[in-house]
This record gives structure tokens, C-alpha cells and sequence, in this order.
């Protein structure tokens, strides 16, 4: 492992590269080979990554209400959310008579996929990612715009009225939310030039952007927070699943694996929801530097870049997960109110004063 | 208002009203004709304005059926029981004083449901807690379960 | 789509959704028909009785000493409060009346009882509006009351203390350090309920304006405790008609004018601070002497008709016994608070938002075997 | 190889097309239109015009396609299966497609493909927004300014259909031609014998 860390992702996605284009002459088949191995080595990461962040979710909660949490299966109940994952494996996967069959079957799944497709353009260490697509944060924005149709679709194809209320609310959510992560993610397109993921993070080499882009950074960074909150339907904006009202809104009628997916999706979502944050605003995995201080810097950069990653992502997630646990659950008009009436204003004008300190050069 | 006082107001309010003083309230018995006027005359008329109806119940007394009110005047803050003889067991029926106070709604239903006593005009008149096709009043006094097992 | 044959939407573009009987936010087996025109609710019909045990029913052939018990299951919430309800009416029957010792220490119990269910229900308010973390801050002071509930009475929820004529049992020993030490432990976590709720910006905007009730429909519907006193209705059967000596202690009648959702909440916030206020008064000051008096093995009500009230955590309490001169009632009648304060919740949730109509049944506080009894 | 991938894509669009003309279900028509537009933006993704596949995504898949379930979930009875329709339309569409897949596919048998020796477009986000905010010659913002005002109109218009007016149900009645006999009605709005209004 410290082998691994010490050589560097980068390094080593280079060499696999190099022996697959070596051992395989078509061109076409090198690239249908690196995808499988992307794609195994992606499953590999995120089921792990979805146990851990389900057990620090539990963890979190209980820290957060004067509770240990899970500490009974395995050291420290590290394996409370392995248990939990059998549990979900074996129960049944009812599909309610009247409900679309071929629709509900198919809801998570496109969940799911979505959520993966988005993945794609995320740097998680230095020269690390999978496709460094040039329009990288016009593709995330995109694509993560199908998995509302997912949700639209359990809710309708369920036949349950509360699934049809919460996926109508989810839908007008997502829809409306997606607007100001948009605006808050063009703050630093604006900044930087460029939509490729690998630019931005290297625009940041000199100093993160929420501290070069000082004001218009840190509004749209604030904004992005909530409104990527609101868009991965995590409380205090989890009213498409609100358990009090809705039961559980447009999951209702799913268990087993069919609901693990949608769990397996929601956390998914965090991880890239505070990776794009960390990747945009915090610098992603250029560390941390302060100016001519070198013998600082030397040190700072002798942390491997996918550490500085992984550390600023669950920062964030850390933060996420705090709001959950402390927020009352707003209303359907008041979310709606607040992303129209505050937010997407707030957003606008942003836009506008980012612009003038791009032109201007007010910015470090 | 006190007792004594209360007693003479309603007394020349309705000279067919008879007293019952044994208890801890003021018992007044009225006939079914004028029940729903005196009903209405209570809780308007400005010196006794019973604004709050706080019990409403029913007593089989096997021969007849007993309505009872309690109403309290918040302003006044005194507490009048009015009493309603129902002669016919049978099919029991009394005027409603829902429009009256908006509590007697639920408790009405309630005793249609536990007594049968129906209630004229009430807008919803359904069992409240058994299940509609339920047979018999449970509180009535012969009202037998067969499957009741008595511990 | 439809749902077991029933039209999606009525004639006139209705949506029918049934909250209920299982659902996490009716708190018991409430089944509420609700018809919406979107999210806003047009109509609101309770639908009662999947746990009517007939209560009064089974008190007509139980004795005077055993029926109490039963009324315990009421309102399981603040069931010491129900007992002491039954007692009174017993002794007001048989024309004799608690010893001091005893009225003391009904009076803590009853305010102990009072103060763990505001608790729940303030826990559980949280969770009505999405916010778990404030369920288990109320459970934690909760819990401290049930361990002194327990020592003394032997049971944490359904106590069963109350005997006519005084409780069943003296306090246990250690009783009066140990409220004690709840009470210092309350005081100095009320700020953190307030930190947690009450000033959050997402909550005011959740209740305040939400579930208006206007003081005269309170008064009409028979509203009572809090759920009346957030109107501004004056209802404390503890001011207005004082039992077991309560008008010997100093403590304020919480009124609010709001009438909504809010005003609710603080008045139930307050009372609890009142509750603190009480015990403190009667802790230190539990008279000597017998804490029964000495009644007949069996008991027999003379005939006639009694009527006692008590205030419970959720209102008046009514307890109607005729009696016609046996061992056991000729017909109870309990005036419970929450099948009034039920009543008016279809006035109430009117227009509101369905995540509004959670918070209107969370700040009425419903206890569900209560109404169906 | 990189043709399985072109006929893969080619696949889904047709089938998802040709499934979404005839489910009889009004929400899967809609999903399997979601496919083919998927596929559309699969195919842009496939030449490189990765800008343009994205646009396609975020407006027709995130925008349009979310938009047509909304409107679904608002109308009543989308769950049962619609109605069949009637012989003479179902011809005519096939003969609309016909002609117009024939006339496609004259179009391009009658063009010549040459191979050119001009660079490619370059069709990356910078170049677009260029050309789309270019106000010289061969720039587009004249039509750029009148798409928008497009979207404009047809967003009041969405508003204006939006704003609920309460009709009284008698006002209803003597407009809808299916309360009047005397009337002769279009044909499609002639009840059969057993149908039942919906």
C-alpha cells in the first residue's frame, strides 16, 4: 500500500496504458481493454467507498446526537454496513401487481448508471482520471441531469401515490437546482478559461480558487454547497423522500437490492457532489501552498496528491453530513422560494461581479 | 354567575325547564321540543354565553336514554349540565348542536356510534370508531358480544 | 393510474392520499383521508378507532379500584396525570380527600410526568419536521425522569401510583436527591433544545403562520392545554378549577397569542419551565404523615354523578362517573383532550401544505389511544 | 470495430423511436424517446462533437424529456393504455414516413461525398461561443437574439396556460361538443357504442 502511494496514481495508470497499447496492436481493442479495466477498477472503488461513507454516515449521526453508533459487527462496527449489504442481498425484491414492471426494474439502474457516468471527468490524484473530456464540467452538469428521469420514473412506474408526490417534488427540485449549480460551477469556468477538468485543477497550482477568487469564489462556492445539497436530495432538501410526510417518497415501494441501488446512487452522488466542489473550489489534488514559503511548500507537496483529494472530498462530504443531521426539512414552497427568489438572483449578480473581476484582473 | 343566580335566569328563560341541585353543577332537564332552542339561547344570550360545550355524552338508563351536556362559560366561568330524557330506545333521535358548538361534531358521532342515538341535521353522521357495518352499541346496557372472553 | 380501482383524481381534479393508519408521522394508528389539489390540502377526515379498546365499556364492570388502571392506556404519555383523574373522582364520590404527603407527591409525579412528555413530544416534533438529532436530546432527559419513575413507582410508562384516597406506595428514599439532580440536569439543557429548534431560521419558517387557530374557533372546538393556551384561550384546569392543592403554588398560566404552529411550540416550551418551577417549590416541602387514608376494601360510590378535571400534558381531562349506588360504575365517561383537539384539525390544516399538516399534528401533540380510547 | 459502436447507437435511436410511436403507454413513449435522444447525443459523443452532445443532453433529455414526464404526471389516466388508432391514420403516417425516409434517402444518394482537403471544424466550446457571439460576416448572433426571443414567447405562453382560470362547470358543458346531438361531430369525436369517456 505505502508502495503504491509512494509510486503515485498517475505514474501507474501511465504504465497499465503502456502495456495494454504494447500487448494489444488494434488500436480500437487497447482502448475496449482499458475501458473494462476502468470500469472493474471503478466497482472496485465504489462499493468500498459507499461502505465507508455509510458507516461514517452512521458514525456522524451518532456524534452528532450524543450516540456512539454502530460499534457491535466487526472493530469499531466497521462491519455493521458489510451486514447490512447481506441483509439488503438476500431480502426480496417485491415488484408491486399493478406497478410498470419493466419501468421499475429499469428506474434504478438508470440511477445509478448516471450517477457512475458522471464519475468519469474527476481528477482523483495527479494525472489520474479517466476521461479528461474537454468540455469536463458541461459534461457532469449534463449528465447528471438524466438521473432525475430515473426518479421521475420509480415514482410514476410504483403506482403508489406517495411515490407520485415525491418524485414530482424531486423532479421540481432537481430541475430548479440545477440552475444554480450551474452558475456557481461557470463562476470558476469564468476564472479559469476552460470547461476540462485537468485545467482547472492546474489553474489552482498557485493558490486554491477560493482564496484567489476571494468574493465571487466563496459566494458561488456557499451557493454550490446548498444547491448540489438540494440537487442529491439530502436533507434539510430530502422532501422527495420525506419520511414524515411521505413515507419515503419515491423508494417507497422498492427493497432489497432494487433500494440498495438507490442507496448505493445517493452516496455515489455525494462523493462526486464534494469531489467537484473540492476539484473546483479547493484545488482538487494540487496541495496546499502558501507563496515563497518553500521549505513549507516542499513539505506540502511531498503528501501524495491523491491524499490531498480524498482529504478535501470528505471535508466536504463531512460538512454535507452535518447539515442532515442538525436542519429541520423545509417546506416544498419555501425550497422552491429559496432557490428562485434567493439563490438564483444571488447566483446572477455573481456572475456578473465574476466577470468584471475576470476582466479587470481582480483576482490573485 | 352563581348557582342561585344562574338557576333563576334559566328559570324564567324556560319556565318548562326542570332542576336537579343534588350534584356538583346546576342539572337542568329540558324536553326534546325546545331542547334545540335552549341549546341556542345559552350560548347567545349575553348573560349566560356558554361558549364552550367541554362533555357530551349519553347514559342508558335501560327505560330511556339520558343526553348529557356540560358547557362552561369561559366568561362568565359558570358550568351548566343540560339533561335530555330520550323516551324511545328504539330508534333514539335528537337535534344536533353542531352548528352550535364545532366540538359536538366528533362527540355526536361518538355517541351515535356507541348509543345509536341519532342526531337530526348533523352533516356527517358515521361511526367515528367501529367499523360501519358493525352491529349493535357497544355502551348500550343490552348489548350482548358473543365473542367477547371476559378475563 | 389507479389504486386498487379508485380513481387517481375526484371530479373536481382532487387527489386522495391516505395518511394512515401506518405512517411515521401520525404517531399511532391515525388514519387521515386527505383529499390535495397539488400539495395543498382541500380536506382533511380523520378516519378513528383502529385502537378503540372500549374502555368504558370494560370500567363498567371493573371496581373502583381497578378501573384506574385502565386509563393508564389512555393517554400512555401522561398516564400518571389520567390515574390521579380516576382517583380524584373517587374521592370526590366518597367525599374524602388525599392526605397532604400524598397530594405533594401527586403533584410531582404529575408535573414529572408532564415535564417527560413535553419532552417526547418536543423530540418528536424535530422528527415530524426532519430533524432527527432533537429526538434523542429529548429522550436523554426523559430517560433521567423514567429511572426516577421507575425506582419509585416500579414502572416507567404506564405508572399505576394512583389509589383513591392517596398513592400506593411512599416515595423511595433516594426519591428527592435524585429529582433533583434531574431538575439541575433540565435547567441546564434547556438551552440546547432552544439552540437546536427554536431559533433555527428553517424551523420559525416551518411553523410560524402554519396551523392558525383563531380563539373563538379554539373555544369551539373544545380545544384545551396547549393546543388552546398557543390561541390565547385561558384553559388551565389547574388555575381554573385547583385539585390536590395546586392553587397553593406559585406558577404562571403560559398564554400565547399566535395561534399557530409556533405559538404552540413555545407555549409547551414555557410549561415545561413552569414544571420545573413547581417541583422546585414542592420538592424540599413534601409534608409528613400518611400518604393514604384509610378507605373500605371495597368501594361504593353513593349514587349520583361526579365530574373531576384534571390538566394533562395535552389538555383537560374529564372524568364523568355515574354512579348508581354499586361496586363498580354505572357509566364512565372520560372527556379526553386530543378527540377535541383532534377535531379541529381539519379547520387547521385547510390550505396548508401536506409538510404542514405533519407540523399541525406534531404541535397538537396527539396521543392516539387517547382519542379512540 | 468502430462501426459495431456506430450500429449500436444507430440501434438504439431507431428502435427507441420506433417503440415510442407505438407503446400504447403514454410514459413509456416517452422513456423510449428518451433512448433515441440518448443515442442522438451518443452518436455526437462518437464524432468528437462532444459540445453539441452535451447541449443535446442538458436540453432535450435534462430539459424537454423531464418537462413531457411532468406534463404526463399532471394529465389523468396516463397509466391505461391508449386508445388504438384508426386504421386511416396509422396509413397515412406510414405514408408520411415513407415519403420522407425516401426523400432522405434520395437526397443522399443524389449527393456526391468527396473527401476535402479543408481542416476540420473545430468544434470545441470556445469556437462555438465565438461564432455564436460573432457580429461580423458568417457570425451568428442575429440568430442566436432571435432563438431567444423564441424561447421567450413560448415561456409566456407556457405561464399564460399555466395561470388556472375557474371556469363554472355549467360554463363547461354547451362548449364540448360530445353534450350535443344536434351537432355533427368530427369524426374522432364520436363515441362508439360501449366506449366510455374518459
Amino acid at each position: 500500500m505505502s508502495l503504491l502511494l509512494t509510486i503515485g496514481f498517475g505514474p501507474l495508470a501511465t504504465a497499465i496504458h503502456n502495456w495494454v497499447t504494447a500487448s494489444i496492436s488494434n488500436a480500437t481493442g487497447a482502448l475496449a481493454t482499458e475501458m473494462v479495466i476502468v470500469g472493474i477498477s471503478l466497482l472496485l472503488f465504489l462499493v468500498p467507498l459507499c461502505f465507508f461513507l455509510g458507516y461514517m454516515e452512521r458514525r456522524v449521526a451518532g456524534f452528532m446526537q450524543m450516540r456512539l453508533g454502530p460499534n457491535r459487527v466487526g472493530p469499531q462496527g466497521t462491519l455493521q454496513i458489510v451486514a447490512d449489504t447481506v441483509k439488503l442481498l438476500l431480502k426480496e425484491g417485491l415488484t408491486p401487481d399493478a406497478s410498470d414492471k419493466f419501468l421499475f426494474n429499469l428506474a434504478p439502474i438508470i440511477v445509478v448508471v448516471t450517477s457512475m457516468l458522471v464519475l468519469a471527468p474527476i481528477a482523483f490524484a495527479k494525472d489520474f482520471q479517466i476521461w479528461d473530456i474537454s468540455i469536463g464540467v458541461l459534461y457532469m452538469a449534463s449528465v447528471s441531469s438524466i438521473s432525475v428521469i430515473g426518479i421521475l420514473m420509480a415514482g410514476w412506474s410504483s403506482n403508489n401515490k406517495y411515490s407520485l408526490l415525491g418524485a414530482m417534488r424531486s423532479g421540481a427540485q432537481i430541475v430548479s437546482y440545477e440552475l444554480s449549480v450551474g452558475l456557481s460551477l461557470i463562476t470558476i469556468v469564468i476564472f479559469t478559461g476552460s470547461l476540462r477538468m485537468s485545467d482547472i485543477v492546474n489553474s489552482q497550482a498557485d493558490g486554491w480558487w477560493i482564496i484567489k477568487g476571494h468574493i465571487p469564489a466563496i459566494i458561488s462556492f456557499v451557493i454550490f454547497v446548498i444547491a448540489s445539497t438540494a440537487e442529491i436530495n439530502r436533507a434539510p432538501f430530502d422532501l422527495a423522500e420525506a419520511e414524515q410526510e411521505l413515507t419515503a417518497g419515491f423508494h417507497t415501494e422498492y427493497s432489497g437490492m432494487k433500494f440498495a441501488m438507490f442507496l448505493l446512487a445517493e452516496y455515489i452522488n455525494l462523493f462526486i457532489v464534494s469531489a467537484v466542489a473540492a476539484t473546483l473550489f479547493l484545488g482538487g489534488w494540487m496541495p496546499f501552498h502558501i507563496g515563497h514559503w518553500e521549505m513549507f511548500n516542499h513539505i506540502m507537496d511531498f503528501i501524495p496528491s491523491s491524499i490531498w483529494f480524498m482529504s478535501k472530498t470528505f471535508l466536504i462530504i463531512f460538512i454535507i453530513m452535518q447539515f442532515r443531521w442538525t436542519f429541520p426539512r423545509l417546506r416544498v414552497d419555501q425550497l422552491l422560494n429559496l432557490e428562485w427568489k434567493y439563490l438564483l438572483p444571488i447566483s446572477m449578480f455573481n456572475i456578473l461581479l465574476v466577470t468584471v473581476c475576470a476582466i479587470m484582473g481582480w483576482y490573485f | 354567575m352563581t348557582t342561585e343566580e344562574l338557576k333563576l335566569s334559566v328559570a324564567t328563560l324556560f319556565p318548562a325547564a326542570t332542576f336537579d341541585e343534588t350534584g356538583e353543577f346546576l342539572n337542568v332537564m329540558v324536553n326534546l321540543p325546545e331542547f334545540r332552542n335552549v341549546m341556542k339561547t345559552l350560548r347567545h344570550n349575553s348573560e349566560l354565553s356558554f361558549d364552550s360545550l367541554f362533555c357530551l355524552t349519553c347514559i342508558d338508563w335501560k327505560t330511556h336514554l339520558m343526553m348529557v351536556y356540560h358547557m362552561i362559560s369561559k366568561q362568565h366561568r359558570h358550568v351548566l349540565v343540560i339533561k335530555v330524557k330520550l323516551d324511545n330506545t328504539v330508534k333514539p333521535e335528537i337535534e344536533t348542536v353542531c352548528d352550535i358548538w364545532k366540538t359536538a361534531n366528533f362527540h355526536e358521532r361518538e355517541v351515535f356510534d356507541l348509543f345509536g342515538v341519532n342526531f337530526k341535521n348533523h352533516p356527517d353522521m358515521r361511526r367515528i370508531m367501529l367499523d360501519d357495518n358493525w352491529d349493535g352499541f357497544p355502551l348500550r346496557k343490552n348489548y350482548v358480544d358473543e365473542n367477547m372472553i371476559s378475563l | 393510474m389507479s389504486l386498487l380501482g379508485e380513481p387517481e383524481l375526484t371530479e373536481d381534479g382532487e387527489f386522495v392520499i391516505n395518511i394512515g393508519p401506518q405512517h411515521p408521522s401520525t404517531h399511532g394508528v391515525l388514519h387521515l383521508k386527505v383529499w390535495l389539489d397539488g400539495e395543498t390540502i382541500k380536506k382533511v377526515q380523520p378516519h378513528l378507532g383502529y385502537i378503540h379498546r372500549s374502555i368504558e365499556k370494560m370500567s363498567e364492570s371493573l371496581s373502583y379500584r381497578n378501573f384506574i388502571f385502565a386509563t393508564s392506556r389512555m393517554d400512555y404519555l401522561s398516564a400518571h396525570i389520567n390515574n390521579e383523574a380516576c382517583a380524584l373522582t373517587v374521592e370526590k364520590g366518597l367525599g374524602i380527600e388525599a392526605p397532604p404527603r400524598a397530594q405533594a407527591i401527586r403533584i410531582l409525579m404529575a408535573e414529572l410526568t408532564r415535564l417527560s412528555s413535553h419532552q417526547l413530544w418536543w423530540g418528536c416534533m424535530g422528527l415530524d419536521l426532519g430533524a432527527v438529532s432533537p429526538f434523542f436530546y429529548g429522550f436523554r432527559e426523559r430517560e433521567s425522569i423514567m429511572e426516577v419513575m421507575e425506582e419509585t413507582c416500579g414502572a416507567r410508562l404506564t405508572q399505576n401510583y394512583m389509589v383513591p384516597g392517596g398513592i400506593m406506595y411512599d416515595i423511595h428514599p433516594n426519591f428527592q436527591n435524585r429529582v433533583k439532580n434531574v431538575l439541575k440536569q433540565i435547567k441546564e439543557n434547556f438551552k440546547e433544545y432552544d439552540d437546536l429548534l427554536t431559533g433555527n431560521v428553517i424551523f420559525e419558517g416551518r411553523t410560524k403562520g402554519v396551523g392558525y387557530l383563531s380563539p373563538e374557533d379554539a373555544i369551539s372546538y373544545g380545544c384545551t392545554g396547549p393546543t388552546a393556551r398557543g390561541s390565547g384561550v385561558s384553559c388551565d384546569v389547574r388555575k381554573w378549577f385547583p385539585y390536590d392543592g395546586y392553587d397553593k403554588l406559585q406558577f404562571n398560566e403560559i398564554l400565547e397569542t399566535g395561534g399557530d404552529c409556533y405559538a404552540r411550540y413555545m407555549v409547551r416550551m414555557a410549561e415545561m419551565r413552569q414544571s420545573v418551577r413547581i417541583i422546585e417549590q414542592m420538592i424540599d416541602n413534601i409534608p409528613e404523615g400518611d400518604f393514604q387514608t384509610k378507605t373500605k376494601a371495597v368501594l361504593k360510590l353513593p349514587k349520583g354523578e361526579f365530574y373531576q378535571r384534571v390538566e394533562t400534558a395535552r389538555g383537560e381531562l374529564g372524568v364523568y362517573i355515574v354512579s348508581d349506588g354499586a361496586a363498580s360504575p354505572y357509566r364512565i365517561k372520560y372527556r379526553s383532550p386530543n378527540f377535541s383537539n383532534l377535531s379541529a384539525l381539519e379547520h387547521m390544516a385547510k390550505g396548508a401544505k401536506i409538510g404542514d399538516l405533519v407540523a399541525i399534528m406534531a404541535t397538537i401533540d396527539l396521543v392516539i389511544p387517547d382519542v379512540d380510547r | 470495430m468502430k462501426e459495431i459502436v456506430f450500429y449500436i447507437l444507430a440501434a438504439a435511436i431507431l428502435v427507441g423511436g420506433l417503440l415510442a410511436v407505438t407503446s400504447r403507454r403514454i410514459f413509456r413513449a416517452a422513456v423510449y424517446l428518451l433512448f433515441s435522444l440518448i443515442g442522438i447525443a451518443g452518436l455526437y459523443f462518437y464524432l468528437n462533437y462532444e459540445f453539441i452532445g452535451a447541449v443535446q443532453i442538458v436540453v432535450y433529455v435534462g430539459g424537454i424529456i423531464v418537462l413531457m414526464l411532468f406534463s404526463i404526471f399532471l394529465t389523468q389516466g396516463s397509466g391505461e393504455d391508449m386508445k388504438k388508432p384508426l386504421l386511416g391514420r396509422v396509413i397515412f403516417s406510414a405514408l408520411a414516413a415513407i415519403f420522407g425516409c425516401g426523400l432522405v434517402m434520395s437526397f443522399i444518394n443524389g449527393h456526391e461525398f468527396t473527401y476535402s482537403a479543408k481542416p476540420a471544424l473545430d468544434p470545441s466550446a470556445e469556437n462555438i461561443g465565438f461564432q455564436m457571439l460573432n457580429t461580423a460576416q458568417y457570425g451568428y448572433i442575429l440568430p442566436f437574439e432571435v432563438v431567444s426571443m423564441l424561447l421567450l414567447a413560448s415561456m409566456i405562453a407556457c405561464i399564460v396556460i399555466a395561470i388556472k382560470i375557474k371556469v363554472p362547470a355549467h360554463a363547461i358543458l354547451p362548449d364540448n361538443p360530445r353534450y350535443h346531438d344536434d351537432i355533427d361531430l368530427p369524426k374522432e369525436l364520436v363515441l362508439e357504442e360501449n366506449e366510455v369517456v374518459a
